[in-house]
This record gives structure tokens, sequence and C-alpha cells, in this order.
């Protein structure tokens, strides 16, 4: 069977919209666990604040700037069979918080 | 490490070879996705022509041309230099160790090629 | 402390004075006293401040996390953000390194009365010997004890006796009597040669081919407030000398020929000799650091192998940046440039690129992940968030300035 | 990273803005024909300083000849610019042309004073860095003129 690839790279950045077509912000920071040999993706994080959590910028919050979770989506909630338009399976509002 | 973040532990980090000798950055990564499992890793990126993809396809796509036309054949392979997760030897705070001999790996061809025909050419470098 | 960094400490120290002083503080600060007398020392003060935290900075992320700058920007922000500042950045070192090979063909002009353009292959071939020859040790040491010479500015200044209070006075800012355009200009000029970008890489990656590790952040934090002040003292001297010599005779700079015979009145016989040999000695110094600081950058970004130590069959490509960017900036010597007008148009552009090299650094100091205790405390950020402020205006001035200002 | 490259292009932008902003400013900065004249001669009066100074410090045995030639050459090269925009200059002409005379007397007096140094003739070099001097003086007498600007 051949196998389907992504570039990783061309992921980041991306907006990614939930099942009813609404926007729920761009890819920018991806959680991945060792197993085994393999290397997997465990969640997609997205919005401003996965950005700040990557770059370990906190002293925003001095200034006043509100600090919010990333957005979390797990692996298996994310469509990736067209990597150029990422999309939920489900709606943003259905996401585990 | 057991958890990392792929942006910030894995993607532009310093790749070395066994001897810690330094061969590039990981330029980009490639993924599999599997139908029920999570994705894996499936390879390491290197090169120009990966650096090229992600700044617009078009760069990629000319670059690729104009290699294939004049590249000289000892250094063809260095624009792109793909290679498997499980040569992954550790990924540690500091760089991405590979289990090979950065000297036999395309991605050292450029500077394997400068050094036989330029450097070593140079008066005062005992060959 | 041990002995080792002792001698780290002393030598760090001079090989910031002698790293220091290069041509664009030697333009900027005779044009500078020629034409403000001591109006714009304020400018120098507070470029100097600034360069302290910055270098103090690099150091210390080098000593803590084991990675020069250029490095762990990339990593940090990936490719395609660093991109640009990269290629804005290898841009201008390419103008400085023209600059400084511009001020060693002055120099030589002065010796033996040549045409600088004539000097500009040798000089190329000679810096570019220096660095393939010799290991970062060797290139330290070597120029930076050299570099004392220009300690002749201090000499001369003080032996002017000059006006103490004129020259307190020019410690704070003031409007200018006379041509604003061109006020502005060198203040925004001597702030971009104090600030230049080049050091901080420079520095952060010499840090790692000295392996220093977290036990250095006190070395370092000495070096960076003695060194970079001693070397903002020979300025100061350049600017006293000038201000001196140079403005009650009415002469201002336009060209080297008028800051050449500044040294003569403190010193009648020695005086011309010393100023060429000052200047190539600094330029020399300087432009190995700008050569590095640009192969530095690149290999960084790239992950070739790197490293002034290794032999260049190690790092061929290393190399091959250093000896390219010599040789082609030597180019615009070779065809005629003014060295002066490249100098001093270089410097302000230095002062426009500066968020490039600033809003990076400032994300990274503060990431406390990689410098845990280390990262910025707040004495550190709000100096740093003043040079944000100050370097989005200067980016935004001085480019007009250059245009109406710049002769 | 697409963060960072809408970042960039506004950047860019602000980058237009900042050339937008400095065509602007050259353009409100227009000159009376007498100011540019001032300006010109500043830049004048600095050489014939320079020259001067050159003139002494080699009688002086502080600077070599070939030191003074290349100086003369440099001024004569400004100084000849300079004549050349005084020529054009649209100011009255009881303002511009003392000042274009004090130009070509300090170009002759640049010109004998390479000589002077490369036949090694001393009273010469003397004679002309007198010169040069009352030169300087006419020159601030001339600004003086003008009244401030």
């Amino acid at each position: 069977m051949k196998k389907t690839l992504v570039h990783f790279e061309l992921l980041l950045g991306r907006e990614v919209h939930d099942s009813a077509g609404k926007r729920v912000g761009r890819i920018l920071s991806v959680t991945a666990e060792r197993e085994g040999g393999d290397c997997v993706i465990r969640e997609y994080l997205l919005g401003p604040a996965a950005l700040l959590r990557r770059l370990g910028i906190t002293t925003l919050r001095l200034v006043g700037f509100k600090h919010r979770e990333p957005l979390r989506v797990p692996w298996d909630q994310l469509d990736l069979s067209d990597p150029k338009k990422p999309c939920l399976r489900c709606r943003a509002d259905e996401l585990p918080k | 490490m057991k958890t990392m973040d792929l942006v910030r532990d894995v993607l532009d980090k310093q790749v070395v070879d066994r001897d810690e000798t330094k061969m590039g950055r990981v330029d980009g990564l490639l993924l599999e996705i599997r139908p029920g499992q999570p994705p894996r890793i499936e390879a390491i990126d290197m090169g120009f022509v990966v650096l090229a993809r992600r700044i617009h396809p078009r760069l990629e796509a000319w670059l690729e041309r104009l290699r294939r036309r004049f590249g000289v054949s000892s250094i063809r392979k260095t624009a792109r230099y793909r290679v498997p997760w499980s040569a992954v030897k550790d990924v540690n705070p500091f760089c991405v160790q590979l289990d090979v001999a950065a000297l036999d790996t395309p991605a050292f061809d450029w500077e394997r090629w400068l050094r036989d025909h330029v450097v070593a050419h140079v008066p005062g470098v005992d060959s | 402390m041990n002995m080792k960094k002792a001698t780290q400490l002393a030598l760090g120290i001079v090989t910031a004075v002698g790293g220091f002083f290069d041509a664009g503080n030697l333009a900027t600060s005779a044009q500078a006293g020629a034409s403000f007398r001591f109006q714009l020392v304020w400018s120098l003060l507070l470029g100097t401040l600034l360069v302290i935290f910055l270098v103090e900075m690099s150091g210390r992320f080098a000593a803590v996390t084991r990675k020069a700058l250029p490095d762990a920007i990339r990593e940090h922000f990936g490719f395609t953000a660093w991109l640009v500042p990269f290629l804005v950045l290898t841009l201008v070192h390419f103008l400085v390194l023209a600059s400084e090979i511009g001020g060693i063909c002055f120099a030589l002009h002065l010796v033996t009365g040549l045409p600088p353009a004539v000097w500009a292959l040798p000089v190329a071939v000679l810096t570019w010997l220096f660095l393939w020859r010799s290991t970062f040790g060797t290139i330290e040491n070597s120029t930076s004890l050299l570099g004392l010479l220009t300690l002749a500015f201090v000499v001369a200044a003080v032996r002017h006796h000059p006006p103490t209070g004129e020259l307190l006075a020019g410690m704070l800012p003031s409007l200018p009597h006379h041509d604003p355009a061109k006020y502005w200009f060198i203040a925004v000029s001597i702030l971009g040669s104090v600030i230049a970008p080049y050091l901080f890489y420079f520095y952060s990656s010499g840090a790692v081919e000295d392996e220093w590790d977290p036990s250095y952040v006190n070395v370092n934090r000495g070096i960076a407030f003695v060194g970079m002040g001693f070397g903002s003292l020979i300025a100061l001297g350049a600017i006293v000398v000038a201000a001196v010599v140079l403005a009650p005779r009415g002469i201002e700079v336009n060209d080297y020929h008028q800051a050449a015979m500044m040294l003569t009145d403190a010193f009648p016989f020695w005086g011309f000799v010393l100023f060429a040999a000052a200047m190539a000695i600094a330029c020399l110094g300087a432009g190995i650091e700008v050569a590095l600081a640009m192969a530095y950058t690149t290999a960084q970004t790239f992950g070739w192998n790197w490293g002034e130590d290794l032999d260049p069959r190690e790092d061929a490509r290393f190399c091959m940046v250093y000896t390219a960017a010599i040789l082609v900036s030597s180019l615009l010597i070779l065809f005629g440039i003014d060295p002066l007008k490249l100098t001093l148009v270089t410097m302000a552009i230095n002062a426009a690129v500066l968020p490039f090299v600033a809003i990076p650094f400032l994300l990274i100091m503060n990431d406390r992940k990689l410098l845990k205790e280390h990262a910025n405390g707040w004495i550190s950020n709000s100096v740093a968030a003043f040079l944000l402020v100050l370097a989005l205006v200067l980016a935004v001035v001085s480019i007009p300035l250059v245009i109406m200002g710049g002769s | 990273m697409r963060n960072f490259f809408s970042l960039q292009s506004s950047a860019a932008r602000g980058c237009g803005a900042i050339l937008v902003f400095a065509a602007v400013l050259a353009a409100c900065q227009h000159k009376s024909p007498e100011q540019e004249l001032l300006d010109k001669a500043d830049a004048v009066g600095s050489w014939i300083a320079t020259l001067q100074m050159a003139g002494e410090k080699w009688l002086a045995n502080s600077v070599p000849t070939s030191f003074v030639k290349s100086t003369c050459k440099e001024a004569g090269r400004d100084l000849d610019q300079a004549a050349g925009e005084a020529a054009k200059s649209q100011a009255r002409p009881e303002v511009r042309d003392p000042l274009r005379q004090l130009i070509s007397q300090a170009q002759a007096a640049g010109a004998s004073l390479r000589r002077a140094a490369a036949a090694n003739d001393r009273p010469g070099a003397a004679r002309e860095a007198g010169r040069l001097s009352a030169l300087g003086r006419q020159l601030e007498v001339w600004k003086q003129g003008l009244g401030p600007p």
C-alpha cells in the first residue's frame, strides 16, 4: 500500500477550520512522543497562545497580556487528507478541554 | 525526552553525526499519515531545496531545475538529503544526533567538493 | 576566580577595547567633534550603555546555552522567520566589511601616498591570510594588543585639556544651533557605529569557540562593562581631539584627509603616523571580526560545521564564506568608492536595521526554558525595551536622514 | 510561520511609508538659492582650512609631502565641483560672484601649495598657507554679509 506522506514544515501556520466551516486558529505547535523507535504525533496546538508557549515568552503577562491556554486538538480529530486545508473532524466546541 | 514539541525541539535543530560533526539542520520533516493510528515521523529532510520549499513552492521547483541542469555530478544529491527517522540516535536540547558518518552522506557533498577542489589548492594547506 | 578565568577576563577586556573601535567609530567621532564639538557626546554615551547590555546578554546567552546567537535564533524562530533578518544583516555586514577594508586602504595611502584603490586587493589578501592561517586565540590576542594603539586618541585628548564644563554639558542631549539634518544624521550614525550588529554575532560565537559554560556569567559581565566602556572611551577621545583640533580651524570632516592631521597637535612628530597606524589596526581587527561574524552567521544558519580553530579542510564552507566576503567587499574599494562616505552611510544603515537584531534577541533572552535562572531580569528588560523603542524610531528616521543629511 | 510572513509584509509596508516620508521631507527642505550657496560655502571653508593646516603641518615636518599632494588633489576635486555649482546658482550676482572669486582663488592656492610641497619650496608653501588663511577670513566676512539664515 502506498504511504500517505505530508511535509510537516508546510503544516505550520496553516489555518484550521472545524466541521461547520468555522475558523479555529493556526497550527503553531505540535507535541509528539517517542514510542519505541518511532516518533508519533499526539496533539496540535492552535492559536497565538501556542506560539507564545513555543517561544517560552512569559514576560508579556507582566504588561497585562492575558495568558490563555492554546487550543489543543488531539491527533485523531484533525483531518489531513488535504494538507493545504486541514480541518477538524468535529466542531470547535466539541474538542476535549 | 518522552514528550517533545516538534517545532521547538526538532524542526530547525542542528543535526550532528556519530562523531558530533555538524552536518546540517532539520530543514523539514516527513509525516506518514496512517489510518487509525497517530501520524508518525517518516524521515528528516535536509538541504537547500527543502528550505526553498518553505519559502515558496515555485522557488523549490526553480532550484530543482537549476540543480538538474548545472549540478556537478559529485554534489548533485546534496540539495535534498532524506534520512529515515530510524537513523536518529538521540534528540536532546542541543541537537539531533544521527547514527551515520557525515563525510559519507550527501549532506557533506559540498564540503567534500570544496575541500578537494578549492581548499586543497590553496598554497600552505598540506594535503 | 581561578587563573584561567582571570586571564580570560583580561584578554576579553583587551579584545573588547581592540575590537570595539573601528572605521565607523573613527569616522563618526571625527565628524561629530569637528562639526558640533562636544554636543554629540550624549549619543556616544547612550550607545555605549545599550551596547554594554546587549553584549552582556549575547555572552550570557552563549555561556548558558552553549549556543551562539544565529544558531539559537534559527532554531527558535524557524527558518522562514530568520530568513529576512539574515539576508539584511548579511548585506549590512558586507558594507561594514567594505568600510573597514576602505579604512585600512586609506591608512596605507596616508603612509605611502599611493591611492587607496591600489591597496584594496593586497589588503583583502592580508586580511584573508590572517583568518586562514590563525586560530581564534591568536587573532584575538594579536589584533587586540596592537589595537591598544588606538589609546593614542585618549592620550591626545588628555594632553589638550578639553574644557570640562562644555564636555559635561555635551553628555545631555540638546538641540543643535545649526544644520539640524546633519546633527541628527551624525547622532544616528554614532549610535549605529557603537551598536554594530556584528559585535553580538561575533562575540557570542567567540564565547562558544572559547567553550564558555555557565560559570563564565560573571566573567562575561566584567568583559562587557569594562571592555565596551574602555572602547567607547577611545571614541570619546576621538571626539575631543576633533573638537579641539579641527573645530576651531573650521575644518569639517567630509573626507578622511580632513581627519588625518587630528593627532599632529598633540604629537607633532609621531601624530601623523600614529593616526595611520591606529586606523589601520582598528580597521583590520574589526574587519576580521566582521568577516568571521558573516561566516559564523551563515554556517550556523545552515547548520554547517564551523569554527575558526578548525583546519580549513574541516570546515571548507565556513572558510569559503569569509573568503568570498572579503574578496567581494574589497571590490567596492577597488572601484574607487570613497571610504569615508561609504562608512558614514553604512553606520546609518546599521542603525536602521537594529530592529532586526533587537527583536529576536530580546524575545530569546526571555525564554526561561532555555536560560532558566539566567533569563533577563527586569533591569535588562527595561533597557532592552528602551532599546527596542529607540531602534524602531531610528529605523524610521535614519533613511530620510541619509537622504537629507548624508553629505 | 505565516504570522511572521504577515509581520514581514507589514514591515515592508512600513519601509514604503518611510520612503514616502523621506520624499516629503526632502521636498519640504526646499532652500533659497542664497541658502544653498551658504551651505556650499561651509564645505569650501572647510577645505580652505584643511589646506592651510596641511601647509603649516608640512612646514613643521609633521606630515609627509605625499599627504600634502593628495590632500591638495582631493581639495581641488571638491573645489572644482563647488565652483561648477556656484556658477549655476540662481542667487543674486552680488552675493554669488564674490564667492565664485573666493573659490577660484582657493583653487589656485591649493594648486600652488601642491607645487611648492613637491618642489620642497618652503618659503613658497609658507606664502600659500598665509594666502589660504586670508581667504578663510574673507569667506567668513562673506558669510556674515549674507546675514543670519
